[in-house]
């Protein structure tokens, strides 16, 4: 029996010992008319070679392409030691550190992560992650609302270039609390928060204001601007970041001119976690340690044993809901605890330079993108000012049939943005981290041109 | 055994230099464009290490954890079985790592295919009408869940309906995850035998009753014995019933949620699917829905069209799910560990899921039994253990002044993990014991000899037992002290001005 | 620098501690016109994103191919926990455990790879492995001709169905030695050892008796008449297995009517070494217990420690060269401890049943694959008997180009004799293991007819 | 912590069921046709377990070893270094892994690409003519060289060339390949520098000298000094040269064997490019030959035709290596391990490789310098250290009665694996010390820090060395019981009859 160590033998002096004559009679507690099941459908356990050849057989059909798409996972090369060392059985099927003398390798890898963060970010705390950065800045939301006591409103400022999703996903969980997310457009020309927009919410209750950086769309944000607003004007700043990008970009914990942002999240995948068609990712968040006490999520701390060495524990559990039930600061248990594994792992082996690096690199090369596709007659950027690792491009033609034909060149170039922001017709958001290489920047310039020229050639006929 | 932190290994300009990009600008060249202000001026407070000494440290902090694949792990409720190799290598496969989640469909359908399987085949052994992947943990399906039931009599007109019903007994997360959603909390006590209470069940359903969440088999480690009475009472104060799958493991194959009435459950595929428990997750929490609440599921779910050789996958968009509660993570929630909860189910099949339960409940009550026989007072002697079951240490700490906690530390000392402890609340020094159909009854053997060993220890000595753990890295660890004075991370190694 | 952790401060103080200025002063031993080194042609250090990617491509250009060759290598499914376990550090980076107490990880191992291997062959002991099958029956060869003091001739009997490869690194090492081999003849009709032939040497000076089982063609050898022939005539028998084979062939140990074969040597491939090109595998090598003191290689003991503990430790390391230099067994140091680790993993995870699946699912398949080739005008079975999972074809074509045709078509269809035995024109090996399933002998049979019907048609033309 | 034998863990009829075929015909229905005397009726003598008792079975043993991914290994000769992971990583794609030997080279062609480009990587940095990687260990490249050597002479008609010249110096394998080919052994002294004592050289050649088999840097950790001279006086003599590439390391991409004027080299792939020891092996023992020897090398050899896009790669046959000693191996020797060092060489390139011998040579200066600080005894205290450098403890053998044996296994104790001990064979109670390049200063002063301090334990309490280790899975094991009570399997496991 797969994965079930019992022999015949096993069986019949187990039984004897719990004094019943078959493995169902220990069911005879179950109402009968429960415990006729059918499962037809599903169909009988296949050997580990049969599977085997299915999954390779499967990873084979999705293999491939050339990726510019970004928008929320990064293609980023992963030093194979990162998850030869994760997938460790040690670290892989152990369970939350509950019991800490033995589980002191987790539990002291997650305080490296936390601090690592923390360093990253300029903040004074981080948590032991969260599931996404887009659930991440859901719980995020929440926690401003308890930890602005001076707001009533439940009122949050939701820059338009926030992640789509992260927007909705924001919505979907908060809403039920009663929070209100009023929409900030962006600034047609700059694709940045519109700040006479922003300005008319001055001297209103606003609980928190969202800062994206870089934003959706690539571009960089006034964070300096949009972090003071909101302190001058009551609201807690939510900063919303790529890891990789604070390598090179102001840090949150010195945006403005104060003390900083108050939370910061983000979306982990950039650090080590491999793109995976969307997960398993990790929810980055970080705040000043004011907040520590409406932090969701597990935290690590340092102490002591009884001899006075240093160990590690899982701290601050009386905020958590299964100390505190309904009172919890969230309802969220799990971290992505292998996939911190993975990331500090990551982190430790690039280090600042090979992060920055990283950073730099992709900065470059969606700029040599960007200049080779804007060679091609009829492509153009649609927002000026700088832009991090990607860039929107309006196409001469419709994005969706565009990408659809590179596709085919097993090219993915980029998002279509239409079916979010309906302005931004035969808009595509395209992305060349440091994986790229010149002759990739080619590829697809020469398939994009030929793409467009197939068109043109095909509408005149 | 300990280790020095990562920091400690750091020196100035050290690097892995392999790990990094051959050429890349400076950080002056990348950055030309960019105002000032918005650039970075400090350090980034990472280490700076070789290859060697990160890999050296990680590998040598990795073996100062307990896991399964070193130690008997019976941490009740939370399912920690054999995670079989095969998922990990086979979810691994570079044509699903390297898959971008918003790649092209047409470039997707292998790893769709697999999702679309795995959505088919809990439906099935659930019972249910339909399943969607996308919650990333247990938490997350019972939000999705309840945010459905509000949805679901939202969409009825049905507003008044805001009130969940929680047994007592319930998970913490249960609570929790109702006044996320903006419900109210009413608790429902629990009967001598364990069950639900079902006369305070009664009195408590009413029109503003949304629904009830209920762990069958129950946290206390037994079936309810009135679950169709209960669903019957829900269901006719017009309450819809959720069921927390963390007890999953117990019933798999064996009974269905869907037949006992439920209309929403979650599924921890980490546990009953044996996709790795990570040192504290990725979890999964796949949910499933009855008929009701198909329209309300949370996407993205795997759509098929045609069938065999000219099937074709896509995504279920709000038009297939008109209701839906919407999306709930980013993209697709925790892929790859839908991956591995899919190969594990293909290795299955369907009679081995019903082994999952019947081995599970075997080895539960064996040792049970085995504990019985020795003096250890369980909880709930008359009923059958579920997959799971619990020991009262309460004599031992009255007679012995012992606590669950001195049983668990030492525990360790016998290489073992210690179960859960303290959980359900119900129960005073408790040992929530969960085996898993994965450990042989040579391992349940010998954890009975521990725990007799131990108790033998207690009569002789209790400070043997209060000064547990003595073979670990670490002695037993100051909770308190950590709580009270907060040390989150390394202070040496925060970024000073660059 | 890769791999190399010196900061400059480092490099600064440890020169001066040293006492000179700079590295290269250390090597001013060194003759100056030795020193100035071009390595012109070595391209510069690659980036592990660079070499991941090339890697992958390559990898990729060599996937797929539905493979029927054998040949002494064969396609077996491997649990993937064999690999995850057996690249763990700390089997995968340490070195031969000649500080027992810090290795008793992998000696244990070892000490029960050695058990199971004497189990399997029915032997007394086994060695901690050698190279590979080819390599070992060297060994063999040569611990025969110092075991049979009772010989003088060196003269050992190969019969022409021991592995081609095999007989050809047998001369290549031995010969210098002084070794002489002697040619056995296949009876025609049924491929296995011609016992007139091996009938004209009894009464000679037979040093050893090579024994195959399976032969090359995947023949049974009457394997009882040869050792006792050998016993007879005061040769060593020299058993060439195959380690799954052994689960449903009689082992060495009981061959015969007296003691069973004396050396028993084989390709440890089949148990968890994966193709991979070609190797790295493992050499089998057991013995009884009287020849042990000839044993070449390395081999584990179990004995106690001060306080009466059981442990593991290198044993009978008087026999090898680092201690008796020119007068060891053999020059032999390293043994392919790896693959033993995986090895040794492989047989647990299957178990006695699980390798008596795998022979007799292998041994099913190529008796249907062979039926549905043989179904095919002009393709025959070349050899009578019974055969293990291999099996000699003949086509009505010529075998070379038929592979080719074969190949286009992405499958692998066996080995052409031709090169190896004159005498087999046309003639194919061919091999199903249990990976195959009835739609891939299919395919092989559907691609086969067509291949030849192509060229019917062709010629006909 | 121990852990017990596998065969300890066995029931009958337990199995990991996943892991075999799904559908298998019976013993009995496939051994039909076999003659009953051929088949098998004993059982197999293979544990029955689960898969979760082997996953945690080699998991425990596993953590019993040191290795270099957990403890700095200063082992002498052995090279110790870091392996990268990325080795492994990509010599492990499905691509590489499952394909056949004997696969057409036209699907092939990735995986010879390596071999080639491997090939001629290792010919420059050697300063070759050629390079052929079938070799599968070191001591099979010395046979390999001493195998060509012989076949060179024979092929001139010169046929009473087969003495060997050897220096007492050298590693066993060195005398006992040359008996392997069939050769006479004639040792040469060293002279009180640690070189070869070039007088007796000189008297030791004549018309029976085959050739002369060399370490350099030798094993006594220091490099030959008067090679040119040796060089001349043997090929004078008629005689070719050897180079036994253990110590390569010592000067990888900073003096060529080819230029110091050998004729043949092997190199240990294990050593000099990281593939990993496994615990004793795979090791490869790739040859490189000048021009007098190129057409006697072994195959395969890779060959290309064609440049760029065009270019395609076939095995070379006896056609292009006409003299060639023929195939030492079934196959292409250690194939994937060949992929971990191309992989490895492209990773470092032509300043890595410089880099190596630099720093492995740095951190050997170093740590003799540091260990004569603190008055240690080094052998050649007047020399540069190589990559390796020998102390000895006589000293402290005669004043304190402690063995190197006794400092080995403290050092265990201190979470260092021991360097190598009594060798080579002319220094008395020697450590063979090795750091390699990959290791950090800090490390080098720890250990420094514990031999010292293992010095003064021994000054204080000898007692504390002849106990250790004693912070190990086992205390000093007794060797000399072993080979006496040859206990080489364990008895209950072996087959009965069925």
């Amino acid at each position: 029996m797969p994965f079930i160590p019992h022999t015949d033998d096993d069986i019949q002096t187990m039984l004897t010992a719990v004094g019943v004559a078959a493995i169902d009679d220990l069911f005879d507690e179950i109402d009968p008319s429960l415990r006729n099941v059918s499962l037809d459908g599903i169909p009988e356990g296949a050997s580990e070679q049969a599977i085997t050849r299915l999954m390779h057989e499967r990873a084979a059909r999705d293999a491939g392409g050339l990726c510019f798409i970004g928008a929320g996972a990064y293609e980023h090369h992963v030093p194979a030691a990162v998850w030869e060392v994760a997938t460790r059985g040690e670290f892989y099927s152990a369970y939350t550190p509950y019991q800490p003398e033995a589980s002191q390798g987790t539990l002291q890898l997650v305080y490296e992560y936390q601090t690592m963060m923390c360093g990253l970010t300029g903040m004074d705390v981080a948590n032991a992650s969260l599931y996404d950065g887009a659930s991440a800045l859901a719980e995020a939301v929440l926690m401003a609302v308890r930890a602005n006591r001076k707001s009533r409103s439940n009122r949050v400022l939701m820059p338009a270039g926030v992640h789509p999703f992260y927007r909705e996903v924001a919505h979907n969980i908060c809403a039920n609390q009663g929070v209100v997310f009023e929409a900030l457009e962006y600034e047609p020309a700059s694709g940045t928060v519109d700040l006479n927009a922003l300005e008319r919410w001055a001297g209103e209750d606003v609980t928190a204001l969202v800062i994206p950086q870089p934003n959706f769309f690539g571009g960089l944000e006034d964070v300096n601007t949009l972090t003071d607003w909101a302190h001058t004007n009551g609201a807690i700043a939510i900063g919303v970041i790529n890891p990789v990008a604070l390598a090179l970009l102001a840090e949150p914990g010195r945006w403005g001119s104060g003390e900083g942002a108050d939370i910061v999240v983000g979306e982990g995948q950039p650090l080590g976690a491999p793109m995976a068609g969307g997960g398993p990712y990790f929810g980055i968040l970080c705040c000043r340690k004011k907040h520590v006490r409406q932090m969701p999520g597990r935290v690590v701390g340092r102490t002591q044993d009884i001899e006075g060495r240093d160990g590690y524990v899982l701290t601050l559990q009386p905020r958590e809901q299964h100390i505190r039930r309904s009172k919890a600061t969230s309802n969220i248990c799990t971290n992505q605890g292998l996939l911190v594994t993975a990331a500090t792992i990551h982190m430790s082996l690039l280090g600042p330079q090979g992060l920055e690096s990283v950073a730099a690199a992709s900065v470059a090369n969606t700029q040599a993108l960007v200049e080779r596709l804007t060679a091609i007659d009829g492509v153009e950027r649609v927002f000026d000012g700088p832009c991090f690792h990607e860039c929107v491009l309006r196409l001469p033609a419709a994005a969706d049939a565009v990408l659809e034909a590179l596709a085919e060149k097993d090219i993915f170039g980029g998002l279509a943005l239409r079916p979010f922001f309906g302005s931004l017709e035969n808009c595509v958001l395209v992305c060349a981290t440091e994986t790229k290489t010149d002759a990739d920047l080619d590829a697809y310039a020469r398939a994009l041109s030929d793409v467009l020229d197939a068109r043109a050639a095909a509408s005149v006929a | 055994m300990t280790e020095k932190l990562i920091f400690e290994y750091s020196r100035p300009g050290r690097q892995a230099r392999a790990q990094a990009p051959a050429h890349a600008p400076s950080r002056e060249q990348a950055m030309a464009n960019v105002p000032a202000a918005l650039r970075r001026t400090s350090v980034l407070g990472l280490p700076e290490v070789s290859e060697m000494d990160a890999v050296r440290h990680y590998t040598r902090l990795s073996q100062l954890n307990f896991s399964i694949d070193t130690h008997f792990y019976p941490l009740g409720s939370c399912t920690m079985k054999h995670n079989p190799r095969a998922c990990n290598t086979l979810a691994s496969l570079p044509g699903f790592l390297n898959r971008h989640p918003l790649a092209p469909v047409s470039h997707g359908q292998g790893f769709m295919a697999c999702l679309f399987d795995l959505q088919q085949m809990l439906t099935t052994v659930t019972g249910m009408a339909a399943v969607s992947l996308t919650p990333m943990a247990g938490a997350q399906g019972e939000f999705a869940g309840v945010a459905m039931i509000k949805a679901y009599h939202e969409s009825r007109g049905d507003t008044e309906r805001t009130e969940i019903l929680v047994p007592d007994a319930a998970h913490g997360t249960n609570p929790a995850t109702a006044v996320m959603c903006g419900c109210t909390v009413r608790e429902i006590p629990t009967d001598s035998d364990g069950d639900v209470d079902v006369a305070a069940l009664k009195q408590a359903v009413g029109p503003r009753t949304a629904g009830i969440m209920l762990t069958n088999p129950s946290t206390l480690g037994v079936f309810e014995q009135d679950i169709l009475e209960i669903a019957r009472i829900v269901h006719e104060a017009g309450g819809l019933l959720y069921y927390d799958g963390a007890n999953l493991n117990a019933i798999l194959g064996k009974v269905r949620p869907g037949d006992m009435g439920f209309d929403v459950i979650h599924m921890n595929l980490h546990k009953t699917f044996s996709t790795p428990h990570g040192g504290g997750g990725p979890g999964s929490g796949a949910i499933g829905v009855g008929k009701r609440l198909r329209d309300f599921m949370p996407i993205p779910v795997v759509g098929k069209d045609g069938e065999d050789d000219g099937a074709r996958y896509r995504w279920l968009t709000e038009h297939d799910v008109p209701h839906t509660i919407g999306r709930l993570s980013a993209f697709m929630g925790n892929a790859g560990v839908l991956l591995r909860a899919y190969v594990y189910a293909r290795l299955l099949g369907a009679e081995g899921m019903t082994r999952v339960a019947e081995f599970a409940t075997l080895n539960s009550n064996y040792l049970m039994a085995r504990l019985r026989e020795h003096g250890f007072d369980v909880a709930f002697p008359e009923r059958r253990a579920s997959h799971e079951f619990i020991v009262t240490l309460k004599r031992q700490k009255q007679q012995l002044d012992v606590t669950a906690t001195d049983f668990a530390k030492r525990l360790l000392d016998y290489g073992f993990h210690a179960p859960t402890i303290y959980f359900p609340l119900l129960v005073p020094e408790c040992f929530l014991i969960e085996p898993t159909e994965s450990e042989s009854r040579e391992t349940l053997d010998g954890f009975v000899a521990a725990m007799v060993a131990i108790w033998a220890e207690a009569r002789d000595d209790a400070q043997i037992l209060k000064n547990a753990p003595v073979s670990l890295p670490v002695r037993r660890l100051d909770e308190v002290a950590a709580a009270k004075n907060l040390d989150l991370r390394a202070q040496s190694a925060i970024a000073a001005d660059a």
